[in-house]
C-alpha cells in the first residue's frame, strides 16, 4: 500500500493541475448575483424613480446610456454619457463603485431596464432608473436640439 | 493497516471540506456580462408590433406569446397568449417554457418594464428563442388595434403602413379578407452552448 | 470551463478519438482492478472478495468529489452535464433484472468486454447473451412501453430530493462508503477461502 | 493492483470523461448500437417501424457512429493492454471446480441475456446508470445501484454453487 501512495499522489496532483491550467484560460463570469437573485431584486420596484424621489437624491451621478449622437442633440444638465454598448469598459468601474447614487437615464425604457439589470447583476449598488415620462422633468433638460427631447418616445 | 486509516481520514476530510463549501455558483449555462450585453445590443432580439402582427397573420405556428402581467391584470391579452407573471417565472412548470428550442417566445407586458425584466433573466440564463415585444401591449393597441391616420403630408410608405395596420386591425378584431402582406420571419437563434448533453448508457 | 466538448463544439472525429482514449483508460482501470474475473466479481456477494465494492465506491467518490470541486472553482458547468433521468418503475425493475443477471452471469457489460479482451471465453458468451437480451427487449418493447415510460421524474438529484446541499450529500456517501470499506475488509477475513482467493 | 488505487484511477477516468464530454462512461449503449445495426441491415423496414429501434436510427446517422461504441472499442484495447502488462492474457473459461465448463457458458449466456434486457429496461448498466449516475448524485443512479446490488445479494444464496 505504501508504495502505491506516491504514484497515486502524482496522478491526482497532475490531473487537477491540468484541469486548473485549462480552466485558467477559460472566460470567467463576473456576475455577483444569480439570475434568481436579480429576479427577486427587480420585484422590489424602489429603484425606479419618479420626479419627487429624483430631486431628493443627494449628489447623484447622472448616466445617460444613449449613444453619443443622441446625447449631443440633447441631454440632461450634468449627465455624463456612457453608451450601453460601452458600459462594461473597465474605466467606468470606479464610477459605478462610488458611494453615491447613480441614476440611469434612457430614452428607451427597454434599454434603461437592461442597463440597470446588467449593472445590478454585476454587484453594483445604489443604482436607480429615472422614469423619463414625467412631464415635470422637462426643466431638467438643458440642451435641447432639433426637436429631440430626452423624455417620451 | 495504518495506510487504510490514513486513507479513511483523508477521504473524510475531503468530504467535510466539500460539505462546507457554499452552494453551487455556476448553476446555469449562463451568459457572462459581455455576452449578455451583446444580446442586449442585438436588434434581432426585439420585435415591433407591426412585425408581430405580420407573423400572427401569416399563421406562423412557432410563435408563442407570453404575457408577463400579474394574473389579476391579465385582461384582453393577445390571441392565445400564455400568462406567466413576472414573479412566478422561477416556478418549475414555467421555466421550461423559456428553456426550449421549438417555439419563438414573444414576451410582452403592458409596457416595456416587466417584459424586459423577464427577457433579460431568460437571456442571462442562456435560454434561446426568447424575443421581446417593444412597447408591450400599449404599443400593440396604439399601432395595430387603433392605428393613427397619417397626416396629409405623410409619405407613401406611411400610408402603406397604415393600410397594413388597418388590415391587421380587421384581422384581429374579427373581419375577413386580408391583403397579402410581406413579413420578415425571425429565425430561431441557435443557443451558443445551451445544449444539454445527451448521455447515459441505454 | 468544462465540459469541453459540448461547449466548444469540437469536431466529431476528435470527439470519437477522445471517446477511444477515455475507453482505454476505463478498460485499463477495470482490468487492473481485477474485474476481468467473474469469480472475483461474484465474490462480493459471498464476502470472500470485496474488490467490486472497494473499486466501485472509490471511483464514485473520486468522481463525485472531483465534480463538486470543479463546480465550486467554476471549472465545470454542472447544468450541461448529463444527470441520469429517473423513471421510477423502469429503474427499479431494470435494476432487479440486472441484479439477477449479475449473480447468474458474474459480469456486467463493461467488465465482460474487458474480460473478453484478455481471452475469457465465458465473458464472450456473456457478451453474446447480452446482445440477445437487448434484442429481446427490442422485440418485446411494445409490451413494456407503458411501464418503461411510467412515473417520470426527470434528471433529479438525490441531494435535491433529500433537500441537502451537494457537498453534504457527498459527505454522507463518503461516510457510508468508509463504513462499507471497513465492513468489506472484515468480511474478507471472515469469509476467506484460501482455495479460491489465492488463484484469483 | 490495490483495489483502492484501481478505484481512484477509474474515478479519475470517469471525472475526465465528465470534464471533457459532460457525460459518464457506459457499455450497454454500445451493445445496443450493435443490435440496432444488425437489425437495421437485416430488416430495415422492421427496424423503422419498431418504436424501440426507431429512436436510434434517425437522421441518416449510422447507429455505430456513436460515442459509446468508440469508448467500448477503447475498453477492449485498454483491457488488452492491462492484461498484457500483468501477464493475464490466456484463453480460458473460468469456473469453480463444482460446475462444468458447459454449465458456466450456459450460465454466462443466461446472465448476459438478463443483464442486457435489464440494462435496456433500466436505461443503463452498472457503468452507465449506477457508477456515472452516482458520480453526478443522480437519484436514478443510486436507485439503480441499490436495485442491482440488492437483488444480487438476495439471489446470491441460490447460485452459490456457481461461485463458491
Amino acid at each position: 500500500m505504501k508504495s502505491s501512495i506516491r504514484p497515486l499522489a502524482i496522478i491526482v496532483v497532475s490531473t487537477f493541475g491540468f484541469l486548473l491550467i485549462v480552466s485558467f484560460y477559460a472566460d470567467k463570469n463576473q456576475f455577483e448575483l444569480t439570475a434568481k437573485e436579480v429576479h427577486d431584486r427587480v420585484l422590489i420596484t424602489d429603484y425606479q424613480l419618479d420626479s419627487t424621489a429624483f430631486v431628493q437624491l443627494t449628489d447623484p451621478y447622472l448616466i445617460d446610456i444613449r449613444d453619443e449622437h443622441h446625447y449631443q442633440i440633447g441631454h440632461v444638465d450634468g449627465a455624463m454619457n456612457i453608451p450601453l454598448s460601452r458600459i462594461l469598459e473597465e474605466h467606468y468601474d470606479e464610477l459605478f463603485q462610488a458611494d453615491r447614487p447613480k441614476v440611469i437615464l434612457a430614452h428607451d425604457p427597454v434599454k434603461g431596464h437592461e442597463a440597470w439589470m446588467l449593472l445590478t447583476q454585476l454587484g453594483y449598488s445604489q443604482l436607480f432608473l429615472l422614469k423619463l415620462k414625467e412631464p415635470t422633468l422637462e426643466p431638467l433638460i438643458l440642451h435641447v436640439g432639433s426637436g429631440e427631447s430626452i423624455g417620451g418616445h | 493497516m495504518k495506510s487504510r486509516e490514513i486513507l479513511s481520514v483523508f477521504i473524510l476530510a475531503l468530504g467535510i471540506t466539500g460539505a462546507m463549501l457554499p452552494g453551487r455558483k455556476n448553476d446555469a449555462i449562463a451568459l457572462n456580462e459581455h455576452e449578455l450585453l451583446q444580446e442586449m445590443l442585438m436588434e434581432s432580439n426585439y420585435i415591433t408590433a407591426d412585425e408581430l402582427a405580420h407573423l400572427l397573420i401569416s399563421g406562423d405556428p412557432s410563435i408563442r406569446l407570453i404575457d408577463v402581467r400579474s394574473a389579476s391584470k391579465f385582461k384582453n391579452p393577445l390571441p392565445r397568449a400564455t400568462n406567466i407573471p413576472l414573479d412566478s417565472i422561477f416556478e418549475d412548470n414555467f421555466l421550461y417554457l423559456f428553456d426550449q428550442s421549438i417555439y419563438k417566445n414573444v414576451i410582452y407586458g403592458l409596457e416595456d418594464q416587466q417584459a424586459t425584466q423577464v427577457w433579460v433573466i431568460t437571456k442571462q440564463l442562456g435560454y434561446g428563442n426568447n424575443y421581446l415585444l417593444k412597447g408591450g401591449l400599449n404599443a400593440w393597441r396604439a399601432t395595430i388595434l387603433d392605428p393613427e391616420y397619417p397626416a396629409q403630408t405623410a409619405s407613401k410608405e406611411e400610408f402603406d403602413l397604415y393600410e397594413q395596420r388597418n388590415a391587421a386591425r380587421e384581422f384581429f378584431t374579427g373581419a375577413k379578407a386580408i391583403p397579402k402582406v410581406e413579413f420578415k420571419p425571425i429565425a430561431p437563434i441557435q443557443g451558443r452552448k445551451k445544449k444539454k448533453v445527451q448521455g447515459g448508457c441505454s | 470551463m468544462g465540459p469541453i466538448i459540448p461547449i466548444y463544439e469540437i469536431s466529431q472525429e476528435l470527439n470519437f478519438l477522445l471517446a477511444f482514449v477515455i475507453g482505454i483508460g476505463f478498460g485499463f482501470a477495470l482490468e487492473q482492478a481485477g474485474f476481468s474475473s467473474s469469480r472475483k466479481l461474484a465474490g462480493m456477494f459471498y464476502g470472500y472478495d470485496t474488490t467490486v465494492l472497494k473499486v466501485f465506491f472509490t471511483a464514485a467518490i473520486v468522481a463525485m468529489v472531483g465534480i463538486l470541486f470543479l463546480n465550486y472553482f467554476e471549472m465545470m458547468d454542472m447544468s450541461i452535464v448529463y444527470v441520469n433521468e429517473y423513471y421510477i418503475d423502469s429503474a427499479i425493475i431494470g435494476g432487479v433484472i440486472m441484479g439477477i443477471g449479475f449473480i447468474i452471469g458474474g459480469f456486467c457489460p463493461g467488465t465482460s468486454v474487458c474480460a473478453a479482451a484478455i481471452g475469457k471465453l465465458d465473458a464472450l458468451a456473456y457478451l453474446g447473451g447480452s446482445l440477445i437480451g437487448i434484442f429481446l427487449f427490442g422485440e418485446t418493447y411494445p409490451l413494456w412501453k407503458d411501464i418503461y415510460m411510467q412515473n417520470y421524474l426527470g434528471g433529479i438529484k438525490l441531494s435535491t430530493t433529500l433537500g441537502l446541499s451537494d457537498g453534504l450529500m457527498v459527505l454522507l456517501v463518503i461516510v457510508a462508503a468508509v463504513v462499507m470499506f471497513w465492513v468489506g475488509e472484515w468480511a474478507e477475513k471472515r469469509f476467506r477461502r484460501p482455495d479460491i482467493t489465492k488463484n484469483l | 493492483m490495490n483495489p483502492y488505487l484501481a478505484g481512484i484511477i477509474l474515478g479519475l477516468v470517469l471525472l475526465l470523461s465528465f470534464y471533457l464530454t459532460g457525460r459518464g462512461l457506459g457499455a450497454s449503449g454500445a451493445m445496443k448500437s450493435v443490435v440496432v445495426t444488425t437489425i437495421e441491415s437485416v430488416a430495415h423496414t422492421k427496424a423503422e417501424e419498431s418504436g424501440f429501434y426507431a429512436k436510434y436510427i434517425d437522421e441518416g446517422e449510422h447507429p455505430m457512429n456513436n460515442w459509446l461504441v468508440f469508448q467500448v472499442l477503447g475498453v477492449v484495447v485498454g483491457g488488452f493492454l492491462s492484461g498484457a502488462l500483468s501477464g493475464r492474457l490466456s484463453i480460458k473459461t473460468e469456473h469453480t471446480p463444482n460446475i462444468t465448463k458447459r454449465r458456466r457458458i450456459i450460465m454466462a449466456v443466461l446472465g448476459g441475456a438478463l443483464f442486457g434486457f435489464g440494462s435496456q429496461f433500466g436505461r443503463g448498466c452498472t457503468s452507465g446508470a449506477a457508477l456515472s449516475g452516482m458520480a453526478t448524485l443522480s437519484l436514478a443512479g443510486f436507485v439503480t445501484m441499490i436495485a442491482i446490488f440488492g437483488t444480487a445479494y438476495l439471489f446470491a444464496y441460490f447460485f452459490r454453487k456457481n461461485w463458491i
